[in-house]
């Protein structure tokens, strides 16, 4: 059980910085690391909802595969945008994307 | 004792290391093992290892006479050097800045061995010394200037902030700190002084933890303190090529220094003194061997200083904009901060470093050679050549005619032969007599040898720079025993030899694919030489001699003007040469045939191994007057920009590299 | 006790290995050279540049080197000579050497020095060009093994060592290790003669003998790894499973040091365009070659 | 107990690593201390005996982090962060959201009773058993990602390389 609450607990502070970092951050790279951070604390709580309640279930472990694949697709959109804006405007600064505003 | 020995009482532990040390002996060779294989010394043969930084280096290695420029950089060099270190010299005279050298040959084979043998020996009796000097010259010293990260244009000498835009002036090396950079490494005081203060004032906290280093030494321990705190904020402070100084010193959570590194820069002391880096290497992390560790961290610290130079400039960039801070100006925009930034050329900017000097040490190019390149990530966006400072221009040539001929022959080391048949053709071009037969034949001879000296040598280092050291080895070892060569049937079995090379490296895989289409020369270039022959025109000053055309010389001539079409010719010359010298018979150049006449206005035009060189001579009361000389160096000079841009950056270097510059045919 | 006699066998191949190095490169046969060396080295002042970024440049040598041990430790030497038989040891040698890319980055950032940052950002630019040339090649070998235990992949060659099985995927790996390993013609991160040691060019003293360590180490762990995924481990007639393992390792060591003093350094241009264009392409149609001998024969 | 322990140990490392990653000025720092994070998590997941995905983790990130340093450079004009400039907007308001938010999940992981926890689990036989996974219930899944993430790389890519015709 301790592992269990322990994990958990490492899972949401985990999701509590990656959320900070994401909405603080004003530079695109940094904000998709915020992102990253966040996934991770999904995924510590994924793997150990699977080990300590269904570990006969393999879907959790396939769920983070999924997470895993989201992550890598979140890097690869993010920095094709990213080096797009970075072409165009010499820079990926969240404040200076105000024209992205609708 | 040798001039660098180690600072620490010999105990048997370093006994043991000091006889080690001397069995592996590994120099760094100034100019270049060219320099050393033009003279006939072969240094693998005498057990050195050759070295491609000095920062790897035990023996800074000095071949021939060098100029004042050299002298810098080798001073930067040894500087750079860990302890224990030493200096042997072969055929070099005066050499300060530099210490006495602890051994001086003459350029023999075996002078030279034996010199190494004895350096051996003080190398395992004196590499630690508890009373070793420290080593501390201006060369290894630069001004700082302080300049906007915004505006450019606005430069002080001192501290302060922008008339402009009222942001804090960066530090950075005052232009001309590359003058003596050893390899890439610039002599740095200043930069570091600047810092002290600042520094110092905000570590006090730290004496505690770095006054036991301190007491060690009696009477410095306090001084030790202060530049121990100053060095360990001094690492947070400089402006690297990508600073992450600033980054790690933020780590060490002094933050408030961020106003403090302009601080007065008048401490000079710091630099005399490394008794404080030492302190700091403490501090930084705690060595626990004490003492005899500690003397000895605290000239390593001490070297640092001089190390890095060019990062001041792409410091000047980069952590320029850095510096600006969000608090006290509001929002800053990025977009405004990179403007008038040169950008690169896909418009997506690497890591942008300005002045990185290759040369005038750098492994892959004739030594005395300095290429200073504007990086872009690892892409070159800008680059200028320059050759060796400090070498005797055509004025301080005039003199009295006797003298000519050795004096122009001193001006070229790579290719002296070439120089003197030039001025003795000169000379009798004014005298107005024409060499006999024999006389023509020995000059072919001597000249055709150098040729094909030259070239090899210029393979060997050319094998270098491409990574493939078999050729390095293989081409090294010939051109050597082709100086040695005493008469024609030695070169008659090099022939044969060189052949075998020339055949090995045409068929090398990999080979081709690397060099075809570097160093591409732009439209309307004038090359000469070699160069100009890779480009299928068939330029050859020999074409025109009738002693060549009896000897049924033929220009060669290759197509594809890229450094692949080079390397062909050249090799193709080597054989070319070698066979011109067994037509020839005899190698020796003899002195020159005057018929007492005085001196008359004469100009003479030699086929150099990089090209026709032509020189005028204008007498002035039986004295050389005034000198004209053209050399092909100083012509591809001007070729180097338009081979290097934007292209990565060993491309660009072997581009360079393809052109055979030599540095002492263009100082001016 | 297993465990304790393959880190020896690892530490005896990593010296050999520097003997090979130095006979490589000087053409003189020094058996006691990396003894000597080393004191060398020890005794010389370590050099700190003048602003590093400090925890990077103190780093990367320790992380270079826990890299490679990390990814021996799974590589079995004999049946029990293992120091860890790991239910994913296939992966996990990836997994281990992806962190060598980490260190040189580090050893490339961390002094400051443009030579240095230069050599980093080129070995992270081959990063994909390589490093799928290193995942893709294992996952065939695994395919046929149907275990990630590399135990099992040595046994699974008793009938066909890999190499003769999938040539292909054998020359493919072997090109990626050595482009893992830094070796000529595939060291662009030191390139000795345009950067003048490159990541190496900053470190000196003890520093530099643990970067030289490591390197060495790695040689050998890329070594044995190639033996055991292709050269079928320790299986072999006559001589003690160790044996095998030991020679294998050290002759495909010998090949990797002695390829680059023939060849000329490659261009970076190259290595990614062969890498994306040639490699990657190979590497695929290598397991689907695997996949349909799997299923057919 | 000793899974306890070092599920903490990495948990708290995984932590830390996260914290530095928008404390420290040094994107290139940022990105390598958000790969340890990530690794310590891969670390955790070997804790939690779950081997295979903890290795992917630890590998996957050590490329994903690198590639991001790479970025890192070349977006930022001071990536030593040596100006150590403030990079951050709304700073107050997302503390103050990240605590809640975090604070709200603790609860919900300390105040649910989570039923019976299952007891060991072989690592072995768990890498056979998820390979039969993938490739048979889960596998529409799986290749849908895989199908996903190349369309996203190449649609990335195409938006990433120089216009045609644009100077």
């Amino acid at each position: 059980m301790t592992t269990l609450i322990l994990a958990l607990a490492v899972g949401a502070v985990l999701f509590g910085i990656g959320l900070y970092g994401a909405l603080s951050q004003t530079n695109l790279v940094m904000i998709m690391m915020g992102v990253e951070v966040i996934l991770g604390g999904a995924m510590v709580n994924l793997v150990a909802f699977w080990r300590f309640l269904h570990p006969e279930a393999y879907s959790g472990q396939m769920f983070v595969l999924i997470v895993m694949t989201v992550m890598a697709l979140e890097m690869a959109v993010g920095f094709g945008v990213g080096t797009g804006r970075f072409r165009a405007k010499g820079s990926v600064e969240m404040e200076e994307a105000q024209d992205l505003k609708g | 004792m040798i001039c660098g020995a180690r600072q620490a009482r010999p105990n048997f532990f370093r006994r043991l290391v000091a006889r080690a040390q001397a069995r592996e002996l590994a120099a760094f060779v100034v100019p270049g093992p060219e320099a050393a294989r033009v003279l006939g010394v072969d240094l693998e043969a005498v057990g050195l290892r050759i070295s491609d930084t000095p920062r790897h280096a035990s023996v800074l290695l000095l071949v021939g006479e060098l100029p004042l420029g050299l002298k810098k950089a080798a001073a930067v060099a040894y500087a750079q050097m860990p302890r224990p270190r030493a200096i042997l010299t072969i055929g070099a005279g005066d050499v300060s800045p530099l210490p006495e050298p602890d051994v001086a040959a003459r350029p023999r084979q075996e002078e030279v061995a034996t010199g190494v043998a004895e350096l051996r020996r003080l190398f395992a009796r004196g590499a630690f010394s508890p009373e070793a000097a420290d080593f501390d010259v201006d060369a290894i010293r630069t001004q700082t200037e302080y300049v906007c990260p915004m505006h450019p244009e606005v430069v002080r000498r001192e501290p302060g902030s922008c008339p402009v835009c009222g942001m804090d002036l960066v530090p950075r090396e005052a232009a001309g700190g590359n003058d003596h950079d050893a390899m890439d490494h610039g002599g740095d005081g200043t930069h570091h002084e600047s810092m002290d203060h600042g520094t110092h004032e905000h570590h006090d906290g730290d004496h505690s933890s770095q006054g036991h280093e301190g007491q060690d030494e009696a009477h410095s321990s306090h001084v030790d303190m202060d530049h121990g705190d100053r060095d360990e904020g001094h690492e947070g402070m400089d402006y690297g090529g990508h600073d992450q100084g600033g980054a790690s010193h933020g780590e060490h959570d002094h933050m408030d220094h961020m106003g403090m590194e302009y601080a007065s820069a008048d401490e000079g002391d710091s630099q005399a003194n490394p008794g404080g880096n030492g302190g700091s290497e403490h501090g930084a992390h705690g060595e626990p061997e004490g003492h005899d560790e500690h003397t000895g961290m605290r000239h390593g610290e001490h070297e640092s200083h001089e190390h890095m130079d060019h990062n001041g400039y792409g410091g000047h960039d980069h952590g320029g904009h850095g510096h600006m801070d969000h608090g006290d100006m509001g929002f800053m925009s990025m977009v405004e901060m990179t403007e008038g930034l040169p950008r690169s050329s896909d418009g997506l900017q690497m890591e942008w470093v300005e002045g990185v000097p290759f040369g005038p040490l750098s492994p892959g190019l004739p030594g005395g050679l300095t290429l200073t390149l504007t990086l872009d990530g690892d892409t070159v966006a800008r680059a200028e050549a320059k050759g060796v400072e400090g070498r005797p221009t055509a004025e301080n040539l005039a003199g009295p005619v006797e003298e000519l001929v050795d004096r122009l022959a001193q001006l070229d080391p790579l290719s002296p032969v070439a120089y003197r048949v030039l001025a003795l053709r000169a000379l009798e071009s004014g005298a107005g007599v024409e060499p006999d037969e024999s006389t023509a034949f020995a000059r072919v001879g001597a000249l055709e040898r150098e040729r094909a000296a030259s070239h090899l040598g210029w393979l060997s280092i050319f094998g270098r720079l491409l990574g493939y050291s078999w050729l390095e080895d293989r081409a090294g070892g010939l051109q050597i025993s082709l100086v040695r060569a005493a008469n024609a049937d030695e070169v008659a079995r090099l022939w044969v030899e060189a052949g075998r090379l020339s055949r090995r490296v045409e068929k090398t895989p990999l080979l081709r694919r690397k060099l075809r289409g570097v160093g591409l020369l732009p439209e309307g270039a004038e090359p000469l030489g070699p160069v100009v022959r890779a480009g299928g025109v068939a330029t050859d000053v020999r074409a025109g001699e009738e002693v060549y055309l009896t000897l049924g010389f033929e220009p060669v001539v290759r197509d594809g003007n890229d450094a692949l079409s080079r390397l062909t010719v050249r090799l193709a010359e080597i054989e070319q040469s070698l066979d011109l010298i067994q037509k020839a018979g005899e190698m020796t150049v003899p002195e020159p045939v005057t018929n007492g006449e005085p001196l008359r206005e004469g100009s003479a035009t030699v086929e150099t191994p990089r090209g026709a060189a032509t020189l005028r001579l204008m007498p002035e009361e039986g004295a050389v007057g005034t000198i004209e000389l053209d050399e092909p160096s100083a012509r591809h000079l001007g070729l180097v920009g338009g081979l290097v841009e934007q292209r990565e950056l060993g491309d660009a270097l072997v581009g360079v590299a393809s052109l055979d510059l030599s540095p002492w045919g263009m100082a001016r | 006790m297993s465990a304790l006699l393959a880190v020896l066998m690892l530490l005896v191949g990593a010296y050999l290995v520097a003997v090979l190095e130095g006979w490589v490169s000087t053409g003189r046969l020094r058996p006691a050279g990396p003894i000597t060396s080393g004191l060398a080295l020890l005794g010389r002042e370590s050099v700190v540049p003048r602003q590093p970024d400090r925890i990077f440049f103190e780093v990367a040598p320790p992380l270079l080197l826990v890299a490679a041990l990390l990814a021996a430790a799974v590589l079995p030497l004999s049946p029990t000579l293992i120091f860890a038989d790991l239910a994913t040891g296939a992966l996990f040698v990836n997994a281990a050497l992806a962190y060598v890319m980490v260190a040189v980055v580090m050893a490339g950032w961390g002094p400051d020095g443009t030579y240095a940052m230069v050599g980093g950002f080129r070995f992270l630019g081959q990063l994909i060009a390589y490093s799928m040339l290193i995942v893709m090649p294992i996952t065939a070998v695994a395919m046929r093994a149907e275990s990630l235990f590399t135990t099992e992949v040595v046994e699974s060659q008793a009938a066909l060592p890999n190499a003769i099985y999938q040539p292909v995927g054998f020359v493919v790996f072997f090109v990626a290790a050595m482009a893992v390993a830094f070796l000529p013609p595939l060291d662009l991160p030191t390139a000795p003669g345009e950067l003048a040691g490159g990541i190496m060019a900053e470190y000196t003293g003890w520093r530099l003998a643990v970067m030289r360590l490591a390197r060495a180490v790695l040689v050998v762990t890329l070594a044995a790894a190639i033996s055991v995924f292709y050269l079928g481990g320790w299986l072999g007639p006559v001589l003690p499973p160790w044996a095998w393992s030991a020679i294998k390792t050290l002759l495909v060591a010998a090949a990797m040091l002695l390829v680059g003093r023939y060849v000329p350094r490659l261009r970076e241009t190259h290595v990614l365009e062969w890498g994306w264009k040639i490699g990657i392409p190979l590497a695929l149609l290598n397991i689907f070659y695997v996949g349909v001998l799997l299923l057919v024969v | 107990m000793l899974q306890a322990s070092f599920t903490g140990f990495f948990g708290l490392a995984a932590i830390w690593f996260a914290v530095v990653v928008f404390r420290t000025h040094s994107m290139v720092r940022s990105a390598l201390a958000l790969l340890f994070s990530q690794a310590a998590i891969g670390g955790m997941f070997l804790a939690m005996q779950t081997e295979f995905l903890g290795v992917l983790q630890i590998m996957m990130m050590a490329t994903e982090m690198a590639i991001m340093a790479i970025f890192m450079v070349m977006y930022m004009m001071d990536p030593g962060g040596l100006g150590g400039m403030d990079m951050t907007h709304q700073k107050r308001a997302s503390q103050v959201v990240g605590v809640l938010v975090a604070l709200a999940a603790l609860a919900v992981a300390f105040f649910t009773s989570w039923g019976p926890i299952a007891s060991e689990v072989r690592p072995a036989q768990q890498v056979h058993d998820l390979g039969i996974e993938i490739m048979e219930r889960s596998m529409l899944i799986f290749e849908t990602a895989g199908v996903t993430i190349l369309t996203a790389m190449i649609a990335a890519t195409a938006i990433a390389i120089k216009r045609r015709g644009k100077e």
